[in-house]
């Protein structure tokens, strides 16, 4: 890389030069920003000031430019220029909107705008332009464990862009739950009757399909390395083991029905006629197969009667059985009982239900079934009682509001389904610790779990994805479906969520396309979302290294591994760029080109603090990137004023906050020291999943810190900052300016 | 040779001396003016109304209205049916899309109908009375004939159900339908707003359930009178009776002073194109209509 | 004259909602070419017209946020604002698109400091806020609006206003002469994206949304628990401004009806029960919800939001399709129909009464200007004679915004696939 | 009549649905009902007393193979025939029609209640209606008035004095009519044999059904 070359360009449009002197602020780059060149220009963003830094790049040969003008936030088409290290100082936003016009305001005012400078400065200074990921992975094949309807979608679908792909299916034959299936809800109008489950067809096209390489009666008996570059062991039923080089992984391995065994007051056990949905099916099958009408499993004798009971063991607020709803088993129920409907109309088909489910055309489906004669009624089911070869219903109608019965020669259970991922990590993680303790029972739990694993990943942070809510492994975001802890690996299908078959085949589709972006970006060095296209990489000073194994405890997307001498190992593929290994390292050995424990720390450092008799606090923000700073940017396009004393600094999670950052602003005699982080906990709104609830955690121990250098622990504040406190923000700021006023100024002033 | 000829069907209640005499003798007056020939179905038979529900088969319904059908269609060929009742052109109009839907019903309403010698080839169509104002004549023709605007009288438009639902007039909402508005505008008086404009007035259980009934009417009336309203004018023979006649009994029940005159649309208009109030059957309002009359009489 | 660069490699987005910018999004970081277009002037769709999001209760500008980071990071994408396409000719990884694009009248100078908004005069509807409020005729849709540009209204052109913001900007952003054009791209495959619009209230009369100031709908709802809503997010209703605290829900007000839209909308449940966290955030227990429901689909794990609210008791639900809303003396909506569940005749008065309608889409299958297959409700269908035009989101179902932006990345990649094979045929 | 009850009954075992779907008028609407209690709050004779049954509880009973319940109810007699339920049902179940062809089943089985006076006057007024071809008012008002007796026909008549005498005296209630001089249709013998062959048409459709 060429030699350094600084430059400050400072903006006076947007009324900026008439709410400060521009002069002194050119002077304050050059002087303390040390700055080789300094510009001011009318109307920066404009073509010819952004042509003036261009020239000033190409002829000058710039390589760190501060622009200090507007928010990071605007005009970024303008100030683009991927080829050098640029910082933003935030002069508008973050200055002149969110000060009143006044002769009095105007000294600090001018304060804060040449802090603002002199932070720019600081960090570009700091920075390098991140020439991308040295060991990259360039494998381009895609792996899916699961062939059902999801995984046979994901698969054909990447083949369909041209992709390689290796399914792994631990049966037999390909198909999944749906081959189980006699016919499948409608996928297409009018939505009035099954239609044939697809799944032939699938299966065809896939031993048609050239790309696609399938391994039957197999499972993942090791996935090592990370996306680009996994190499992924794969067991077959011969014993051998078969290796495969990966780029990314989608995990489709399904559902299981709820364990009907559960349900004896449904009289599941009592006798052969009740079933689940399973079981009809299969029944169905059988039927179709021999040309006969569905007959009764306890004599043979063609069904002239059948209950569906819905959510049996389901939507149990009491927490016994499944507290969730399944989604599909309302439509399933339908199509089964069309099964009798269309076969014999006066088989008498009725369906309990306490809500019918059918979202979207379902609502075809169920007039179709009403059409059909299938009664609908509103109870909930109580027990079945078997006698003979019937089955009494005992149910409440809740629109008759009366207890009552029916009569059924079979009654069907809509179970619902348990997702087939593998062990919870932290109930593993547990497990582990007990075991290590010597605990037997923990040990052979230990291996039980690992028997369940899916993946079997060599990932420091356990085998599996981690899970998200009732053992699905979705992602908790709204805006964000396919948000994942391991990096190009994705779930689709009714692993995730529970989800029908054509929810399931729209996901897989999907699920193939965030593979196919990570193999893509993993070959290319670059981050995967939230961080996306970023080419910056964690660096470590392994030589600083004390092993203290919290960068790789703590990492969310278990990113680092530790090598054979226990250092940290970090796998750049697997990294999102989020900094929360940089939050955590108590010797700050690790560091990314554009992002790092200098960068900020330069900028806090870069503050002028004025003495302790100027009655002219200093109190530092530390806000993320993603919530707070847009709501700070927000509040100055709103004009909401608030206190000239802080200086904000935008970083990229709380997670990051390395506390060095916090010590040496108190040891510089900043008077408080704001964080703003989003929300954590169940409900956590943190990008980069535990960066704001780890960053918490290590703030929590700041009070000790705080203590040790006789200071009040009010003047380190954690807040909990959403995008939308617009309005509220600035309030709350000068709330805490007000507090940090009453105690007597920092101690640390002038050392 | 008048500009418009229809097959007549006024249906039991618009006879001379029946309950909705003056409704007849109005739209007659309203029909000369406007040059629309009407000629009675000859013969014609009751439509059975929905009351009969109970003791009438979904047949012998039918072929009632079949009867008139056949009639008119022999008597009267190419000439749409009208109605000036609402329950004679509801039961005729379901009655002409059952058959025209059923292939069985048609055929035994055939073989019912040759009992009294006649046979359907073609079901005319069967309309209201109003239907053929605004859809075959347009506000604008009905306007025209205009001599005495009702300068400054305030009315109800009282639609009611079954010019309404569920045929309706084309174009119309059920629920808030404008037509009878317009009507009253097109002949210079003030429609009032009024939320009971489609409420029902208890039509047949005003005679077999009055104490039922007679809640309905009042809320009808009571709304009207909030509304401002002056009169109230309906194209229904039923709606017409039931909220007029019992006003009496409504008060002595409910302890109200209703006093307020209920008319048909073409009582207003005959007045409107300057027709006296024997040709408007304004002596045929058991609430004598004191303005209407004045009015008339100028 | 706009110009964009857009070959038959390219993929062309309709529609800037999060489904839109998904789709866009996804395949640009997947390398593609892209070209992104809105309606609006801004983009983010209706999303952004949300106060929360159901379960999580968290903020649709908070997603915003990010995909505008992603956008705004990736130079693969070109975003036509004030754009809507009108003809589509050619094939699968061969189209010819025209766009039509409205004058903005503000050109990229435009530092959105503000001054043209402070000198404009003319106040018109605030059609972020569904018309609740109003705004200057020179205006940022929002603080969130990308582009961070402004906007002067067609209405003002012409006139002294105008000449005001000309006048107040420095930056020579004000282009008064800014014409109507029509350009016209390649693309090799097509996401629709178009989005959904809330079913005509008016159209249930016997719900009286047109005639009654205090029935209102779902959307409006959003609006007005919004911080940054026209009444700065407390619940005050229309006819007189007072402060809403007994709020009625009418579920499948048009939905699951065929006299209106035949298909269940899915989201609206979910979407009342979250708004009776409106409710209660605002009121605590002073504030009182009430759901009219046939049946509530809270679907899969939604069933943990539903027991929740199922467990306020300050929220009831009413097993009955109110039959008719009617006022009271005071202008307080009466909800009036039958409570099937014992069959209880009711006459329920209410502050508020929140209508939850259903969803329809906004663009209807056979106002697509191409061949393209869709359902009876308009919905895009997945067909393969739809060739390279791809539904993306609640242009092809009625779905919640989670379920949209899976349909978006799905489309993304069949996009993808075109366009691939158009590359290896071209290489 | 009571023995067709018990044909009918027997016929259909315990499916009552069945039978009404077969039996009475656009009684294989009943089925489509989504239970969201449209109707029954649109119905103008919901307010009052003595309406047992609401049409969804109707459609309710019938699905739980309530027979007597629906059959002695007399909420279907509450219709006033005002089409409120039938424009707006979701399901474009027609409603109204439904509660009156479930009335004329009933009563043609000789299950309806006894003494209902809506019944009454759909008996009366059909009759009075057929034996003419065309409505004689004052004999159907007449032997609405006296169905419960003299006494209490006359009781009736004062109490109705005022209404009467108000069209008399408006020239629309014809006294003479009493005596039979009302309107008449020329044809009444055709009308009869018509009638007839439809009643008997009717009886045979209706008997064929579920019999195989």
């Amino acid at each position: 890389m060429a030699d350094t070359k600084t430059a400050a360009y400072i903006c006076k449009g947007c009324e900026i030069d008439q709410r400060v002197d521009v002069a002194a602020l050119s002077k304050v780059a050059t002087k303390s920003g040390k700055m080789n060149l300094v510009r001011e220009h009318d109307f920066l963003c404009s073509a010819d000031g952004v042509a003036m830094i261009k020239n000033d790049i190409e002829t000058e040969g710039v390589t760190h430019a501060a622009i200090c003008a507007c928010s990071r936030r605007a005009k970024t088409e303008a100030f683009n220029f991927p080829t050098i290290a640029m910082s933003r100082g935030n002069l508008r936003e973050g200055v002149i909107w969110i000060r009143p016009d006044t002769e009095e305001a105007r000294e600090t005012t001018q304060e804060m705008a040449e802090d603002y400078v002199r932070m720019a400065c600081a960090e570009v200074k700091a920075m390098q332009v991140p020439p991308g990921n040295q060991k990259t992975g360039t494998v381009k094949t895609l792996l899916v464990v699961g062939g059902g309807m999801s995984g046979m979608t994901s698969a054909l679908e990447a083949s369909k862009a041209g992709y390689k792909v290796v399914l792994v299916e631990k049966n037999g034959a390909l198909g999944g739950w749906a081959s189980k299936l006699h016919k499948r809800v409608p996928t297409r109008e009018p939505f009035k009757s099954p239609e044939d489950n697809g799944v032939a067809d699938m299966v065809a096209r896939i031993e048609a399909d050239s790309n696609i390489k399938v391994y039957l009666n197999a499972s993942i008996a090791k996935t090592d390395g990370a996306p680009g570059r996994f190499k992924v062991e794969i067991a077959v039923e011969s014993g051998a083991v078969a290796q495969e080089d990966i780029g990314a992984i989608i995990q489709a391995t399904g559902f299981s029905l709820y364990d009907a065994n559960k349900l004896p007051e449904f009289g599941f056990g009592k006798t052969p006629n009740v079933v689940d949905q399973a079981g009809l099916e299969a029944l169905a099958k059988e039927a179709a197969a021999a040309g006969k009408p569905i007959c009764r499993p306890s004599d043979g004798q063609p069904v002239k009667s059948v209950v569906f009971v819905q959510c049996a063991g389901q939507r149990d607020a009491s927490g016994t059985h499944l507290q969730y709803c399944s989604g599909f088993c309302c439509n399933t129920s339908i199509k089964q009982a069309m099964y009798f409907k269309d076969s014999n109309p006066d088989i008498d088909t009725v369906v309990l239900f306490t809500d019918l489910r059918t979202p979207g055309n379902g609502e075809d489906f169920y007039r179709a079934a009403q059409n059909k004669g299938v009664i609908f009624s509103k109870g909930v089911v109580s027990s079945v009682i078997p006698s003979g070869n019937a089955c009494a219903v005992k149910f409440k109608d809740l629109i008759l509001n009366e207890d009552t019965e029916a009569q059924a020669d079979l009654v069907v259970l809509a179970t619902g389904v348990v997702p087939n991922s593998g062990p919870d990590l932290d109930a593993l993680a547990e497990a582990n610790r007990l075991a290590d303790g010597g605990d037997e029972t923990a040990k052979s739990q230990v291996v039980a779990m690992m028997d369940q694993s899916v993946l079997n990943l060599t990932y420091r942070q356990g085998p599996d994805v981690p899970q998200f809510k009732h053992g699905f492994n979705d992602s908790h975001f709204i805006c964000f479906p396919y948000e994942t802890r391991r990096t190009a690996i994705y779930a689709a299908g009714p692993v995730r969520r529970p989800m029908d078959i054509l929810q399931a085949q729209e996901d897989a589709t999907g699920a193939a396309m965030k593979a196919i972006q990570a193999m893509e970006n993993a070959g290319l060095g670059k981050a995967a979302h939230p961080r996306a296209g970023d080419l910056s990489f964690p660096t470590v000073r392994l030589e600083g290294c004390t092993q203290c194994k919290r960068c790789t405890v703590e990492c969310p997307f278990g990113a680092i591994d530790e090598d054979e001498k226990r250092f940290p190992l970090f796998n750049e593929s697997r990294c999102r760029r989020c900094g929360t290994c940089m939050g955590a390292c108590p010797v700050r050995v690790i560091s990314f080109e554009n992002y790092s424990v200098n960068t900020v720390g330069s900028q806090i450092k870069a503050v002028d603090v004025p003495d302790e008799f100027s009655e002219k606090p200093r109190i530092l923000i530390l806000a993320c990137e993603n919530d707070a700073y847009p709501a700070l940017d927000m509040a100055g396009m709103n004009r909401h004023e608030y206190d000239p004393y802080v200086r904000v600094i935008p970083i990229r999670c709380l997670g990051s906050v390395n506390t060095i950052w916090i010590t040496d602003a108190l040891n510089g005699g900043y008077d408080g020291v704001m964080l703003m982080g989003c929300k954590h906990g169940e409900e956590y709104q943190c990008h980069f999943v535990k960066g704001s609830e780890l960053g918490r955690y290590r703030l929590s121990k700041v009070g000790d810190t705080l203590k040790g250098m006789n200071l009040e622990t009010e003047r380190v504040m954690d807040m909990e900052v959403a995008i939308t406190d617009i309005a509220t923000l600035p309030q709350k700021i000068n709330d805490y300016a007000a507090l940090i006023k009453s105690f007597p100024p920092s101690p640390f002033k002038g050392f | 040779m008048a500009r418009k000829e229809y097959a007549f069907y006024p249906g039991c209640s618009s006879q001379k001396g029946a309950s909705a005499s003056n409704y007849l003798v109005s739209v007659e007056s309203m029909c000369k003016t406007l040059d629309i020939r009407m000629t009675e179905i000859p013969d014609w038979n009751c439509c059975g109304a929905s009351i009969s529900y109970a003791e009438a088969g979904e047949l012998p319904r039918h072929v009632m209205n079949a009867r008139n059908f056949a009639l008119a269609e022999t008597n009267l060929p190419g000439q749409d049916i009208v109605a000036t009742c609402a329950a004679c052109w509801l039961g005729a109009r379901e009655s002409k899309e059952r058959l025209e839907h059923s292939d069985r019903l048609m055929a035994d309403t055939q073989t019912a109908l040759k009992e009294a010698g006649l046979a359907i080839k073609v079901i005319p169509e069967v309309r209201h009375m109003v239907e053929v104002l605004i859809e075959d004549l347009g506000y604008d023709e009905l306007k025209k004939p205009v001599k005495k605007p009702l300068q400054g009288m305030k009315f109800a438009g009282y639609v009611g159900c079954q010019t309404n639902r569920p045929f309706g007039i084309a174009g119309e909402s059920f629920e808030n339908p404008m037509y009878l508005d317009k009507l009253i505008e097109t002949v210079g008086g003030e429609a009032v707003k009024y939320d009971q404009k489609v409420t029902c007035c208890g039509g047949a259980l005003a005679f077999s359930e009055p104490d039922k009934a007679q809640g309905q009417i009042k809320d009808i009336i009571e709304a009207a009178y909030d509304g401002g309203a002056e009169m109230i004018v309906t194209p229904c023979p039923l709606c017409q009776a039931n909220v007029e006649v019992y006003q009496g009994q409504i008060n002595k029940r409910y302890g109200t002073k209703f006093d307020i005159p209920v008319l048909y649309y073409s009582q207003l208009m005959t007045l409107a194109y300057g027709g006296s109030a024997k040709e408007a059957g304004l002596n045929g309002n058991v609430v004598q209509a004191r303005k209407l009359e004045e009015f008339a009489g100028k | 004259m706009t110009s964009i660069v857009a070959t038959n490699q390219t993929i062309l987005v309709v529609g800037g909602g999060i489904s839109g910018m998904t789709a866009a999004l996804e395949a640009a970081e997947t390398g593609k070419q892209v070209v992104l277009v809105e309606k609006n002037p801004y983009l983010g769709g209706r999303t952004v017209q949300l106060y929360r999001y159901f379960p999580k209760m968290c903020h649709p500008t908070c997603g915003l946020e990010i995909n505008l980071r992603r956008l705004k990071a990736n130079p693969r994408i070109q975003v036509l604002t004030l754009a809507e396409v009108t003809g589509i000719t050619g094939g699968k990884g061969a189209y010819s698109v025209s766009v039509k694009l409205k004058p903005r009248y503000v050109n990229t100078n435009c530092t959105a400091c503000g001054e043209c908004g402070k000198a404009v005069q003319t106040e018109i509807a605030d059609a972020f806020n569904y018309n609740l409020g109003k705004v200057k005729a020179a205006y940022l849709p929002s603080s969130m609006a990308y582009p961070q540009r402004y906007v002067i209204d067609p209405s003002i052109i012409g006139t002294p206003d105008a000449e005001r913001a000309k006048a107040a900007c420095k930056y020579d952003a004000v282009n008064l002469d800014d014409q109507e054009e029509v350009i016209s791209l390649n693309a090799g495959a097509i996401v629709w994206a178009t989005g959904w619009q809330p079913y005509d209230a008016s159209k249930i009369v016997y719900y009286g949304y047109d005639r009654f100031p205090n029935v209102i709908s779902n959307v409006e709802f959003e609006r007005l628990a919004d911080p940054h809503g026209p009444t700065g997010g407390r619940i005050l209703r229309p006819s007189d401004g007072k402060e809403a605290k007994n709020i009625a829900f009418i579920q499948c007000a048009g939905s699951r009806d065929e006299n209106h839209l035949r298909h269940c909308s899915r989201f609206c449940c979910m979407g009342s029960l979250k708004q009776t966290h409106y409710v209660q955030e605002k009121y605590g227990d002073a504030g009182k919800s009430t759901i009219y429901y046939i049946d509530i689909r809270a679907i899969d794990r939604f069933e943990d939001f539903y027991q929740k609210v199922k467990a306020n008791p300050n929220v009831s639900f009413v097993k009955s399709k109110v039959a008719r809303i009617t006022e009271d003396k005071d202008g307080n909506p009466v909800c009036n129909g039958v409570n099937t569940e014992g069959y209880v005749r009711y006459a329920n008065a209410h502050d508020l009464v929140v209508l939850a309608l259903g969803m329809e889409p906004s663009v209807k299958g056979v106002e697509i200007p191409a061949e393209v297959m869709s359902d009876s409700s308009g919905f895009l269908m997945a067909d393969p004679a739809n060739a390279g035009i791809f539904g993306a989101g609640c242009a092809t179902n009625a779905l919640d915004v989670n379920r949209a932006v899976q349909s978006a990345t799905a489309a993304a990649l069949r996009a993808i696939q075109v366009v691939n094979k158009v590359a290896r045929a071209e290489a | 009549m009571s023995d067709l009850n018990q044909e009918m009954a027997e016929r259909y075992k315990n499916n009552f649905l069945k039978e009404i779907e077969e039996q009475a008028e656009m009684g294989e609407w009943v089925k489509m009902c989504m239970q969201c209690g449209l109707c029954s709050g649109s119905c103008p004779t919901n307010f009052h007393s003595g309406w047992d049954h609401p049409p969804q509880e109707i459609f309710m009973l019938i699905r739980a193979g309530k027979r007597e319940e629906v059959l002695n109810s007399e909420g279907m007699y509450m219709c006033t025939s005002c089409y409120n339920c039938y424009v707006r049902c979701p399901r474009k179940v027609p409603v109204t029609h439904v509660m009156h062809g479930i009335a004329e089943y009933a009563y043609r089985i000789g299950r309806a209640p006894k003494a209902q006076p809506t019944l009454h006057l759909s008996k009366t007024f059909w009759s009075n209606a057929t034996k003419y071809g065309r409505v004689n008012e004052v004999q159907l008002t007449q032997s609405l008035y006296f169905k419960d007796g003299l006494g209490a026909g006359i009781k009736k008549g004062l109490e109705m004095k005022d209404v009467a005498l108000g069209l008399v005296k408006a020239g629309r209630l014809n006294p003479m009519e009493a005596l039979g001089m009302g309107h008449k249709c020329k044809d009444i013998k055709g009308i009869h044999a018509m009638l007839a062959k439809a009643e008997e048409l009717e009886a045979r459709n209706k008997a064929a059904k579920g019999k195989e």
